[in-house]
């Protein structure tokens, strides 16, 4: 028979981007390990949502589920949307693989939600640790005003007190912003030595890291941290020298030194033509499109959500990021973090592993109800 | 008096009026059997159907004020999306029985578009549109603020109405909320039109000609504008406060500039000045944006985008117009290049 | 200038505004220098005729040349270009304009020291040449309108109802500023009496055609002509 | 006693440094025929706009039956039965005569934010309408969209619509403008037929109308009142005959 | 008094950029009466040509600024002949809305298709890349070009509206194209040109501003609303107007960041409704520039 699984995801508009890695993540998956499970054939059905819309993501989850009627939710690359299915998703009885959205408390609100991304604060920690470890003192946290700049903001500054280090100013700006030059007049009179950058990957990425450098900051010896969206692959190009010396902490990098990872990379480049799109959440797909092959295999084609999110919880697997693994309480992906740094390799832009942060749970599940 | 001339002219009005009352008479008739007609026929689409017949509301109340009053508007969600918040908020901690959540979604987008109204509608074209964007922003951004209340960018969730009348429970397959918006949008239809055909419209398509004159024959057009306006926010938020209780869910989109600026794609699609042309602009415009996004995801916006132009081109009075007659005419009389 | 210019020919002319026919099968010719009274009860069709002889109406049927050159096939432009100067019932100034700038669309490339000849005409306009034309009273802007359409010194003149608005002394002094003037006149008025004293000729239309055509003497003294076509009894 | 229904006193108002009106004092009384007459931009209109409240003035007061309503707004005006007509045809060009008239009736009996009702079903309205129709052969164009009139009839919807707001005090600018002799009749018989108790003040430049239809003629001149008195005294009067009346001047009262 | 100047000189650049591209649509909206929603679509056209001229063609900064003005120029006359010359007029506002968000969307998409949704980037030439020193303050080379472009861009427009036929004739044609076109006026020509004026200024700006309002597909549908914004507050058709709306706008934005960074979006509207309030036809209304 054949199984159907529904993606829901920006194929169009200012994040068109982001559905496209999906796409190639579950196509490059489907490509090395074939389109049947058992004697299931796995179909991908595609929906565009543009920007973050909740109730058109609710709409477009039933139209998927009542006329498609598909066995499995997928993709979601913004909060809302994923969080706004789970009314649907429960009493049809479906899971739901996230492959991006990046709010700690999704997973809290339905027991089907599984994800195989990162969270905020799971990105936040180690990277926070590691700065106070750095000797920093005093840091400003600018992120973009919403769900997941939020989470940024509150797990930066939990953990960077705790070690000791002051939060002396926190910027929320709003998501439209394109002209950041005020922003950053703040930052320098704050006096800070570092600054924690949240802003979703996308365009406005590069407004700020450009402002960083041009208004001064740079040059001032003020160091920039962040969660690896700043810096993702699509748009280091764009971004150019003003992404050079910016310090991550993320779950992959096109850089990562596996064999997995060059396998992923060369199989984009034989069906796409090019490897340059391959992202966090290229890998956040594939992995989902891995989940979801178990989860058919467990169930051995049959409908039935709990039973399916069941037979993964613990599941452990190697992935072209490193090692994964679903933790049972939370259902979302416990993997390694990496701190790197952008450079210029080869004429290239790229984000180079500096250090790894084995094991790291998605520290803002607050478990049950 | 040159009676040939004025006879004829008046022969060509009086047949294309007829024609328009027919339509308008057929109006209700149409809508109810083709709306039950789709009810069999796509038991799989009435989710689509559902947000078509709500947003058909929405694009009703643009169509009141702006084919009815001449207020070029762009932030027409300020009131949908405060009917909607509103409406859901009043689900998730006070009460749940559906037409009494129409009602306070109603009276919430009318006391925001009174109160907005009042202070914005002294002014005329490009400033008044800048003053209705302006004013959608910043209820979204309060919307986005109130995290505690509305959930902000997360969206508001947990809306759960209880069954219509008490009888019919909204279930997973949408046959409940499709009908129930059916039957809101055609008591919303009867109720525009009677409006429209009243005093009050008459004096309101004064207003929209000439205020000045509206003034020199003893009326105050900014009271009529803001009358106007505040009854539109009524529907606007009726509208809103039905997606919430059909969809269950309420997001900032709900009260942003794109919304506005969707529904006055729809109505000029469809036709300004007869509420039947925000219906039908409405309809086409989903339909065609549907078939579009599920069949090509990717490059939907190039044929959405050729659609609207070859409208303005070839029906400038948007579709109702070509069922009118009268845009037919026109194409005619362009391609002969009309000239002495 | 040896031959003077300005012979207007119009045949089987039928025109209206869109599928609407106004005027039907209308012809008439105006001699070069010639003046002509266009007269007719409201709504016949006079400013049809010369909005139609301008462009600016849907044509039917019919031509019209100025000099041999058919105008018809012309834009609105290139009529002015070929020697049409109008002045239309609605006077159309250019509200946003001042004045003096309404008067320089009027020039056809003429210098500006041309605009002397206005302000002599109308002295009223020197005084208010940098007010906008939005702001002059109703017969300002008539004196406006005339003024902007002779600056561009036309060969054939299109007149719709100029002394409409304007105080008799003014009119007085239009009507004698139009006599000095040796470009062919189209003239459609109310004021009976004063455009058969101006006129050679009289056209008088009724429900969009010629009822009656003839010298501008003899139909002012013809009292019953007069009443049968245009409800008027003249004084005197 | 016949109170004066509308009295100003001492009405000026400067455009920048453009006196266009000063110190204008005049006043109407129940049963006037009055016309105001002068050259053009004498500064006519402007004076019906500052009495109409579509200006304000720089000095001076208007007052109605006897109230101040210097700073009224121009609608409260109309309310108070002070109606104008318009010198240039100011219509809503897609609506129909008819559409017109109802419009007026129902402003004037303040039924306008009757949301529910039906417009068609208002009592009598259709009767007045017709009247109003009737009376100035506009019966024929009742469902025409006024776009598409003549500029003669727009004048005469122009002056219908005036009366549809049943005035106290009828103010009416060059009401014959573009309305040929053979209709201006209608015009004249409408105003002869108007409740005697009502005072009218036209401005025209057609002569004829002017002296058929004024009891007493104002005239002004750059912004000033220059004289009054009837028909013969203003056309016997040198100053006119020099600013404007001109030498055809033919007077026929 | 530093973050006073910071914020001011920010502010400035800012507006200089809104003031050249709105500009050119205050033209085409106060002159021509077409609400032009295309109109950011144009910039970044430009912006896209600039960026593919540099990058991909290896020209340099003045050479491709120059030639994606010509070629947006050149390749968007035909959509006036075709398209934009059947909806002038102010009758017609509801469809030029409709006709110009379709050719926005048709953009959107043809930019999507060519060039990907990722952003794009026009180098600078090192001489803007440094800081130049007024007194003791320096600001950014970049920002001080905006600056001086913006105010070239102020002076050359004013004397070719005002003091020229041209700008006469326009806005006659504007006024009223019936009494213009009979008066000899060739209405079509001048339409064209004013057309080709006002694309010409989006698409200066969209080379200019893409460091400010970086270029991506979305760039024409995402700001259209700052620039009618600007024209709003300057008044349609105002050239000073707009400089000044710009200038205004650009300067509470960048402020309302800096001081109430989460409140941004809130403080520009409200800061907007308020002006709006006040000049309610917009700074300079009815008088020419
Ligand atoms: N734009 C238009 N569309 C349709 N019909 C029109 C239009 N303009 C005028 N008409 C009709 O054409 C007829 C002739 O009008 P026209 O203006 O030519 O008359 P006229 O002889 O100039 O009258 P008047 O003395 O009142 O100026 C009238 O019946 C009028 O209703
Ligand atoms: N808004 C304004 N700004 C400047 N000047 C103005 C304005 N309105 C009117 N004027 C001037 O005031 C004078 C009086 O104008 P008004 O319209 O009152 O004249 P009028 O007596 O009605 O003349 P007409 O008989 O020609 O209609 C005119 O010279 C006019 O140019
Ligand atoms: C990190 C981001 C890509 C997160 C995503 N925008 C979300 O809404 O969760
Ligand atoms: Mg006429
Ligand atoms: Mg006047």
């Amino acid at each position: 028979a054949t199984i159907k699984v529904g993606v829901i995801a920006p194929f169009s508009g200012p994040f068109a981007t982001a559905g496209q890695t999906f796409k190639q993540g579950i196509e490059i998956y489907q490509a090395q390990h074939g389109k049947t499970v058992g004697g299931d054939t796995i179909e991908f059905v595609y929906k565009d949502l543009d920007q973050a819309n909740p109730a058109q993501s609710k709409a477009l989850a039933q139209e998927l589920i009542v006329k498609e009627k598909v066995g499995y939710l997928a993709g979601f690359f913004f909060t809302p949307d994923a969080l706004a299915v789970a009314p649907l998703i429960d009493e049809a009885n479906i899971p739901c693989v996230i492959f991006n959205a990046a709010t700690s408390a999704i997973t809290e609100k339905s027991p089907r939600y599984v994800r195989t991304s990162f969270t905020l604060w799971q990105n936040t920690v180690p990277l926070a640790e590691h700065m106070a470890k750095q000797g920093i003192k005093k840091v400003v946290t600018a992120v973009s005003d919403y769900g997941p700049g939020i989470d940024g903001e509150t797990a930066f500054k939990q953990t960077f007190e705790k070690g000791g280090g002051q939060v002396v100013d926190s910027i929320r700006m709003p998501l439209k912003s394109t002209d950041f030059a005020p922003f950053m007049q703040r930052i320098k009179d704050s006096g800070a030595e570092a600054i924690y950058a949240f802003l979703p990957a996308g365009p406005t990425t590069l407004g700020f890291a450009k402002a960083f450098s041009d208004t001064g900051l740079k040059a001032a010896g003020i160091k920039f941290f962040g969660p690896g969206d700043i810096t993702q692959e699509p748009d280091l190009p764009a971004l150019g020298d003003a992404a050079v010396g910016i310090t991550t902490t993320f779950n992959y990098s096109q850089a990562h030194d596996s064999d997995m990872n060059r396998q992923l990379l060369a199989k984009a480049k034989e069906l796409f033509g090019s490897s340059d799109l391959v992202t966090f959440s290229t890998v956040g797909a594939y992995d989902g499109t891995h989940v979801i092959y178990k989860m058919v295999e467990a169930t051995g084609g049959k409908p039935d959500g709990l039973k399916a999110v069941e037979a993964v919880k613990g599941m452990a697997w190697e992935s072209p990021r490193g090692p994964l693994k679903i933790d049972p309480n939370s259902r979302h992906v416990t993997q390694t973090i990496y701190l790197r740094a952008t450079e210029r390799k080869d004429g290239k832009l790229q984000n180079t592993e500096i250090a790894s942060f084995p094991d790291q749970p998605d520290y803002g599940y607050k478990g049950g109800k | 008096m040159s009676a040939v001339a004025t006879d004829r002219t008046r022969r060509e009005t009086a047949g294309r009026r007829l024609r328009r009352a027919a339509l308008d008479g057929a109006a209700v008739p149409v809508m109810a059997v083709l709306g039950l007609a789709a009810f069999w026929l796509f038991p799989n689409d009435l989710g689509l159907m559902t947000r078509i017949a709500a947003t058909a509301l929405y694009v009703l109340s643009l169509d009141l004020v702006l084919g009815f009053g001449g207020i070029a508007t762009l932030g027409q969600a300020a009131m949908f999306g405060t009917g909607a918040y509103a409406a859901g908020i009043a689900a998730v901690n006070l009460v749940d029985e559906p037409i009494t959540l129409l009602a306070i979604g109603g009276v919430a987008g009318g006391l925001i578009a009174l109160v907005t109204g009042a202070l914005i509608l002294h002014a005329r074209g490009l400033t008044l549109l800048m003053l209705t964007i302006a004013v959608v922003q910043i209820v979204q951004e309060v919307a986005n603020k109130a995290r505690d209340w509305t959930g902000g960018s997360d969206g508001l969730s947990g809306i759960d109405p209880a069954p219509v009348l008490g009888l019919f429970r909204f279930d997973l397959y949408g046959r409940t909320s499709y009908l129930f918006a059916l039957a809101v949008l055609i008591v919303g239809y009867l109720v525009a039109r009677r409006i429209v055909r009243s005093p009050f419209g008459l004096a309101c398509r004064g207003v929209k000609e000439d205020p000045l004159r509206v003034a020199a024959l003893g009326g105050s057009p900014k009271r009529y504008l803001v009358a106007l306006y505040a009854v539109a926010g009524v529907f606007a938020g009726v509208a809103g406060a039905l997606t919430a209780v059909t969809s269950g869910i309420v997001g900032l989109d709900s009260a942003s500039f794109s919304w506005s600026a969707e529904a006055l794609v729809m109505l000029v699609l469809g036709g300004t000045g007869r509420l039947y042309g925000a219906v039908i602009g409405t309809v086409a415009f989903m339909t065609i944006h549907h078939i579009l996004a599920s069949s090509d995801p990717f490059h939907w916006m190039l044929f959405i985008g050729l659609f609207l132009m070859a409208i303005v081109l070839f029906a400038p009075g948007g579709i109702t117009s070509v069922l009118n007659g009268a845009g037919i005419e026109r194409v005619f009389h362009r391609m002969k290049g009309g000239r002495a | 200038m040896s031959k003077l210019k300005g012979r207007l020919e119009i045949s089987s002319l039928t025109a209206g505004y869109g599928q609407t026919r106004i005027i039907e099968n209308l012809s008439l010719t105006v001699p070069a220098g010639g003046r002509l009274a266009l007269l007719g009860r409201n709504g016949v069709g006079k400013t049809t005729t010369l909005a139609t002889m301008v462009g600016q109406t849907t044509r039917h049927g019919g031509s019209i040349t100025l000099d041999g050159v058919e105008l018809t096939k012309l834009g609105s432009s290139a009529r002015a270009a070929a020697g049409l100067g109008y002045v239309p019932q609605t006077r159309d100034v250019f509200r946003s304009l001042t004045v003096e700038e309404n008067l320089v669309t009027g020039l056809k490339g003429r210098p500006r020291s041309a605009l002397e000849e206005a302000y002599s005409l109308f002295p009223r306009l020197g005084e208010r040449r940098r007010n906008g034309g939005g702001e002059l009273s109703g017969g300002e802007q008539q004196m406006l309108s005339v003024a902007r359409a002779l600056l561009g010194q036309p060969t054939v003149l299109l007149l719709d109802e100029p002394l409409e608005g304007l105080a008799p002394v003014i009119c007085d002094l239009l009507m004698q500023a139009l006599s000095r003037l040796s470009m062919t006149v189209i003239l459609v008025e109310q004021q009976v009496d004063r455009a058969l004293d101006f006129a050679g000729e009289v056209v008088m239309l009724d429900r969009g055609r010629v009822v009656h055509q003839g010298p501008a003497a003899e139909a002012k003294a013809d009292h019953a002509l007069l009443e049968r076509h245009l409800g008027v009894a003249l004084a005197r | 006693m016949t109170t004066a229904l509308l009295e100003v006193e001492g009405l000026s108002k400067n455009f920048g440094g453009l006196q266009v009106s000063s110190d204008i004092t005049l006043d109407l009384k129940a049963g006037d025929r009055c016309a105001l007459i002068g050259p053009n931009g004498a500064g006519k209109t402007t004076f019906v706009n500052l009495v109409t409240g579509v200006l304000a003035p720089t000095a001076g007061t208007i007052r109605l039956e006897g109230q101040d309503v210097t700073t009224l707004s121009a609608e409260a005006r109309v309310r108070r039965g002070l109606i104008r007509s318009f010198q240039v045809a100011r219509l809503f060009r897609s609506m129909t005569v008819r559409e017109h008239l109802e419009l007026a009736v129902l402003e004037r009996e303040r039924k306008t934010f009757r949301l529910f009702a039906s417009v068609r079903r208002m009592p009598g309205l259709a009767d007045e309408v017709a009247g109003l129709l009737d009376a100035m052969g506009l019966t024929a164009a009742a469902d025409t969209p006024v776009g598409t009139l003549a500029y003669g009839q727009q004048r005469l919807l122009e002056i219908a619509l005036a009366l549809a707001l049943k005035p106290k005090v009828l103010i009416l600018d060059e009401p014959a403008a573009g309305v040929p002799h053979s209709e201006s009749h209608r015009i004249l018989d409408a105003l002869d037929r108007l409740p005697a108790d009502l005072a009218v003040l036209m401005i025209e430049h057609d002569m004829d109308l002017v002296f058929r239809f004024a009891r007493r003629i104002i005239v002004l001149a750059q912004g000033r009142l220059l004289c009054s008195g009837t028909a013969q005294e203003i056309a016997a009067d040198p100053r006119v005959r020099d600013v404007y009346l001109g030498s055809r001047a033919h007077v026929q009262a | 008094m530093e973050t006073v100047f910071g914020i001011v000189v920010d502010g400035a650049a800012y507006g200089m950029i809104l003031f050249i591209i709105s500009v050119g649509l205050s033209v085409t909206l106060g002159l021509m009466r077409v609400v032009n929603l295309a109109h950011g679509a144009f910039a970044m056209v430009a912006g896209y040509i600039a960026s593919y001229a540099a990058q991909g063609l290896g020209l340099p900064y003045a050479a491709a600024l120059v030639g994606a003005v010509l070629v947006t120029v050149v390749a968007t006359l035909p959509m006036e002949r075709l398209l934009y010359r059947r909806i002038y007029g102010s009758a017609n506002e509801l469809s030029q809305v409709l006709l110009t968000i379709g050719l926005t969307f048709v953009i959107v998409a043809g930019i999507n298709y060519l060039f990907g949704p990722t952003l794009k980037r026009i180098p600078l030439p090192d001489a803007l890349l440094g800081t130049v020193s007024i007194g003791p303050k320096s600001i950014p080379a970049h920002r001080a070009f905006v600056i001086g472009m913006g105010a070239a861009t102020i002076l050359g427009l004013w004397w070719l509206l005002e003091r020229t036929d041209f700008g006469i004739k326009l806005r006659a044609a504007v006024d009223d194209p019936n009494m213009a076109a009979a008066l000899g006026i060739r209405t079509e020509r001048l339409y064209m040109a004013t057309f080709a004026l006002g694309t010409g200024l989006a698409a200066m700006g969209g080379v200019l501003g893409a460091e400010l309002l970086p270029l991506e597909p979305y760039y024409a549908i995402r700001y259209i609303v700052l620039f009618l914004a600007v024209v709003a507050v300057g008044g349609a058709g105002s050239i000073f107007g707009s400089a000044a709306a710009a200038l205004a706008l650009g300067i509470v934005d960048t402020a309302g960041k800096y001081l109430i960074p989460n409140f941004g979006e809130f403080f520009f509207y409200a800061a907007l409704i308020l002006i709006l309030f006040r000049w309610p036809h917009g700074f300079f209304h009815g008088r020419g520039a």
